[in-house]
């Protein structure tokens, strides 16, 4: 798994709501193994007063093409301009990074909660776990209908969920107030989440409470992505961790939250 | 194909093109990306005699063309460097520098020791010029009596090459390169980053835990390029400059500038690759100006 | 609408935004794009006593984020400005300032002296931190008794409000802020610009006629705001804020590091509406966050 | 002829030869009044690398569509990136900027002489210099045929000469050892130049020599393009002005070039 730098077409950009939109890439060579948490840290060089490169989580890999997709969400300059790309463009991209979500035992009953754009690695670990769709529970917030995406391609690998704060989907509030969430936590095996902070926290506590393994994945602001410049650190047990190397995956287990 | 090896004391770098300290760990962590063999040098991590957790997140700012880091010195101890990292360097064909660093002038003098027993290191980079660290660092690099009050306790335990790093937060830096000469540095590197500062004015907070940064990137490196361009002229010593290297371009100016070798730093976030890229484009830069070596480069700067 | 209004000594500006010296002609070379009357004030070009023809061709370089100038004070001189300049401003509705340069304690005097008589300037800006001139310039601005002697002189002849204008090629910053308003300075203004220098690789030559020049733009903005900050701290006169503003959102940042007012310069080049803006944004942000008077928001910083 | 800030839109981008293309640029109102010579100062947002605008002379107006065009030579990153820009984007523009060409007299016999990127400022000049098309000359010159410009909608307004440094089209040489340059210099009232610095000088003191009138249009480099900067200056007879106010254009007898 090899990391390397290079220089993907963009072969796809379609609009999934008013602020997210799924990007595909295809590489010249074969592609490595990438595996669900894992991300790519991306060149935005079209923008004016972007630095840094930006790094998202793979949403979906297809081997056989060579292509992987993104879910780039809108939030600030660079991620503006990145959806602006058009199919044919180039991207320097270096990947894969990070280590992803550990692979749950095939007998695992799986929550997976997203939110935001943490809903990519989500969708991308409920086709890869291997496990029987009846078992992975996939719950998805959003502030309101128009904020989520439409997960059809998904609906086969596990049993949907949605909560929106206005109540237009799913049940209204936010993905700690679902019902099957408040009735159901302890009996799953596992917890995978990624999403908003004060959401992944929310869940570790709960988690913490009833006992059940759980995994965040980390969104830390990165300048490398590849552990040389130790910016992305979070405190863990075990003192500074890098983000982009020893996670972004975590378990909870190892971080010092307050909660 | 021009010769490109340069001597920095006796030590022979078979490029000028190194990594700048922090920015490429100990070099084991961009060996998916670049074959070390091939560079000049690798110069690590800050390292410090006890184990450091650095400062706390966020560490890092995004600025225009640059970016501001407070790391702190996040390292794990030169026993742990010796025992865990020197194993699995020493045998890589390349100039691996240590990068020393302390609290006090006992501290850089103990860590050069230690550093000094490693047959496999044959250089130090005495960086008296952190801006992210509440003790030492860069309060002994911004006056002339200190640095050199560092340096001659250093220099009087180790004979192998010694080069120290500049702070370019002076108001002359050349007169504290001349300090830093005259108590026997054998090269100065410059420069280290700028302080600086980001807010988030939605917030009203600092963005950096630590609200003072380090400046770094090509925002930085028409001041850097100046620095070199003075202290080059004002020591006898071998410089390697640094600050904002973004391709061969930038490192060619800096050599024009009078530098001996360059590091490259926070291009190596952008582009991992870029080390070699440089030495590539040196080369032809050599190539197509009919110099056979890169000697007659250094400081070929055509003033007027 | 918020209160934009502040005060330095008893001179009210009506916002805290004014055009930075050298960077808006005497105004009137923006007036197709503004209306002046709109603006906190403006800093007029820097004015020496005799003409100056300023530095040859080129004086400039654009740099990652910035730009280098090597103007060197090209005007027409003190008389020039009295007779042909004043005349057209005098009855604008803004601060005219003078940004007042000389080579010797005498001719910052003996200008001063000059434009003491002028009724409707209202302040000037004493500029000891020019990089770009041979004679006198930054020279003053980097010693604390070379600073404190120039204002001495000049504070003994002006009464109106006196700004210094900083140099940030400093290693103390705030330790000049202190020297100049020990010696009467009714405000500090920081930064001026940073020295640097760019190289031609191909040519193998300097780009600017004078080799060096002075480094402008947002690729500055992080070290001149921690100056900004770090002399709020230090001084009690009101601090105004400049380096690299190119949008509302940084001329908060230097005001919630400290600044009373913030001078805009570069940016102007890319956009001379720009002030214009900065005002509309400011005040965008002080409803926003429920603030009724710009006051509130000076060094509001929230640490720790 | 007041100087505004404005947001164009580009409605035309046409590849002219390998390095030259035509945009045009239409305004949400009326335009003002631009002569040739006059230049406007572009924002080139989406190139990464670039802080500084950049200036172009303004190729041909169309008041009625609103519209104006610029020729646009690639030269480094900023003028690479323009000429990717599609039409509908849009991009800042600050105009109309600098001095034009002085008019010529009705019974004026004028030689417009062309270099490289001089060449849009010439054939706008020879649109509306309002002389019969037999006394207007117009010299264009360029390595080869591959870097001359098709001029045939321009073909009309006066008399056209070509050379290029291989021959490939007109005569071989430079635009000064054209015979019809060299034969009838002394006939024109006016030559009016735009090139580069080298073709310039050569002419001006051609010029200087025949005792002809002659206004070379400068491109020193320039941060602001308005008059506040001081960066763009030419030394003059009457010390250093500024190319971009109290130019482009400057009458030889100004300058202080050594010819
Ligand atoms: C491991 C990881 C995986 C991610 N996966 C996804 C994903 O699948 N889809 C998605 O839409 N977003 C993802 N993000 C977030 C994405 O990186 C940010 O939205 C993006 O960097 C914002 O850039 P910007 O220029 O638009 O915003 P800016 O205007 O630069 O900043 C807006 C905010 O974005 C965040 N941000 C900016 N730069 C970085 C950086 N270098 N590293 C981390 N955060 C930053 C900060 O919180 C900042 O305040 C991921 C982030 C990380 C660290
Ligand atoms: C009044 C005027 C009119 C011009 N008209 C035209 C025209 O009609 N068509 C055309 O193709 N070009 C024209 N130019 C030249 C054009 O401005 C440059 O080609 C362009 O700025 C280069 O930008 P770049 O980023 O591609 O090059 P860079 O990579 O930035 O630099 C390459 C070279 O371009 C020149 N240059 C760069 N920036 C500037 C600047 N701000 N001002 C002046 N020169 C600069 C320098 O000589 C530099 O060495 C004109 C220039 C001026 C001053
Ligand atoms: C994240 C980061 C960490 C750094 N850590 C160190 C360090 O430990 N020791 C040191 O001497 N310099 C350190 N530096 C400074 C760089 O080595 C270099 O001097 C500076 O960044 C300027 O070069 P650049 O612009 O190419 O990055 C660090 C820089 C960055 C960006
Ligand atoms: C072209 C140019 C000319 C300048 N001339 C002067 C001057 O005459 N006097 C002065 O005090 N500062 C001068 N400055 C400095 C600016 O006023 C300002 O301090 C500096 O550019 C930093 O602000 P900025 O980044 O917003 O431009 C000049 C700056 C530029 C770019
Ligand atoms: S982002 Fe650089 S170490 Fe993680
Ligand atoms: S470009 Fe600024 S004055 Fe001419």
């Amino acid at each position: 798994m090899k990391k390397t730098v290079q220089e993907l077409v963009l072969i796809e950009n379609t609009q999934l709501n008013h602020d997210n939109f799924r990007l595909v890439l295809q590489a010249g060579s074969e592609l490595p193994e990438i595996f669900p948490g894992q991300f790519v840290n991306v060149e935005i060089k079209k923008a004016t007063e972007i630095f840094l490169r930006r790094p998202f989580s793979v949403l979906d890999v297809d081997y056989q093409n060579r292509t992987f997709s993104l879910l780039v969400k809108i939030l600030g300059r660079g991620s503006r301009v990145l959806t602006t790309y058009q199919p044919g463009d180039k991207i320097s991209v270096i990947y894969p990074l990070g280590k992803g979500f550990s692979q749950p035992e095939t007998t695992d009953k799986v929550l997976l909660i997203g939110g935001g754009s943490g809903v990519a690695p989500m969708l991308f670990l409920s086709k890869v776990c291997g496990l029987n769709p009846e078992n992975v529970h996939i719950l998805l917030g959003a502030r309101s209908i128009a904020d989520h995406v439409d997960v059809s391609a998904y609906q086969h690998n596990g049993k949907f969920y949605f909560t929106t704060e206005d109540g237009s989907l799913g049940e209204k509030g936010f993905v700690t107030n679902h019902s099957m969430y408040k009735s159901e936590l302890s009996t799953f095996n596992k917890i995978y989440t990624c999403g908003p902070d004060a959401m992944m926290k929310a869940i570790a506590k709960d988690a913490a409470k009833a006992g059940v393994f759980c995994e965040v994945s980390l969104e830390n602001m990165m300048a490398c992505g590849f552990g040389v410049c130790l910016c992305c650190v979070e405190k863990t047990t075990s003192g500074h961790k890098c983000v982009c190397t020893d996670g972004p995956v975590f378990n909870i287990k190892e971080l010092t939250w307050q909660i | 194909m021009a010769d490109l090896s340069v001597k920095i004391k006796d030590l022979v770098f078979k490029n000028p093109v190194l990594t700048a300290s922090g920015t490429c760990g100990f070099g084991e962590e961009i060996a998916d990306f670049v074959d070390l063999s091939e560079l000049g040098g690798v110069v690590m991590k800050g390292t410090t005699l006890k184990h450091r957790e650095g400062n706390n997140y966020p560490r890092m700012a995004e600025t225009p063309s640059g970016m501001l880091n407070a790391v702190g010195l996040q390292n794990k101890g030169v026993d742990n460097f010796i025992r865990n990292i020197y194993p699995n360097i020493k045998d890589i064909e390349t100039n691996f520098i240590v990068n020393v660093n302390g609290s006090t002038i006992e501290e850089y003098v103990e860590l050069t020791e230690r550093i000094n027993e490693l047959d496999k290191i044959p250089a130090i980079e005495l960086n008296i010029s952190c801006p992210n660290v509440k003790e030492g660092g860069m309060a002994f690099g911004v006056s002339c009596p200190s640095a050199e009050a560092v340096v001659r306790a250093v220099r009087a335990v180790y004979s192998k090459p010694l080069i120290v790093k500049l702070s370019p937060n002076v108001t002359n830096i050349a007169e504290i390169a001349r300090a830093v000469e005259s108590q026997g540095a054998d090269s100065v590197s410059l420069v280290n980053t700028f302080l600086g500062m980001a807010i988030d004015a939605e917030s009203r907070k600092p963005v950096l835990s630590t609200i003072t940064g380090g400046l770094s990137g090509p925002a930085i490196k028409p001041i850097a390029l100046r620095m070199v361009w003075q202290v080059a002229q004002a020591v006898k010593i071998p410089v390697i400059g640094m600050g904002g290297i973004m391709n061969a371009t930038d490192a060619i100016e800096f050599i024009l500038a009078g530098a001996s070798a360059v590091q490259i730093g926070t291009g190596i976030f952008i582009d991992p690759t870029l080390p070699v890229q440089v030495v590539a484009g040196i080369n032809d830069y050599l190539d197509r100006h009919n110099m056979n070596s890169f000697n007659e480069l250094i400081g070929s700067l055509q003033i007027g």
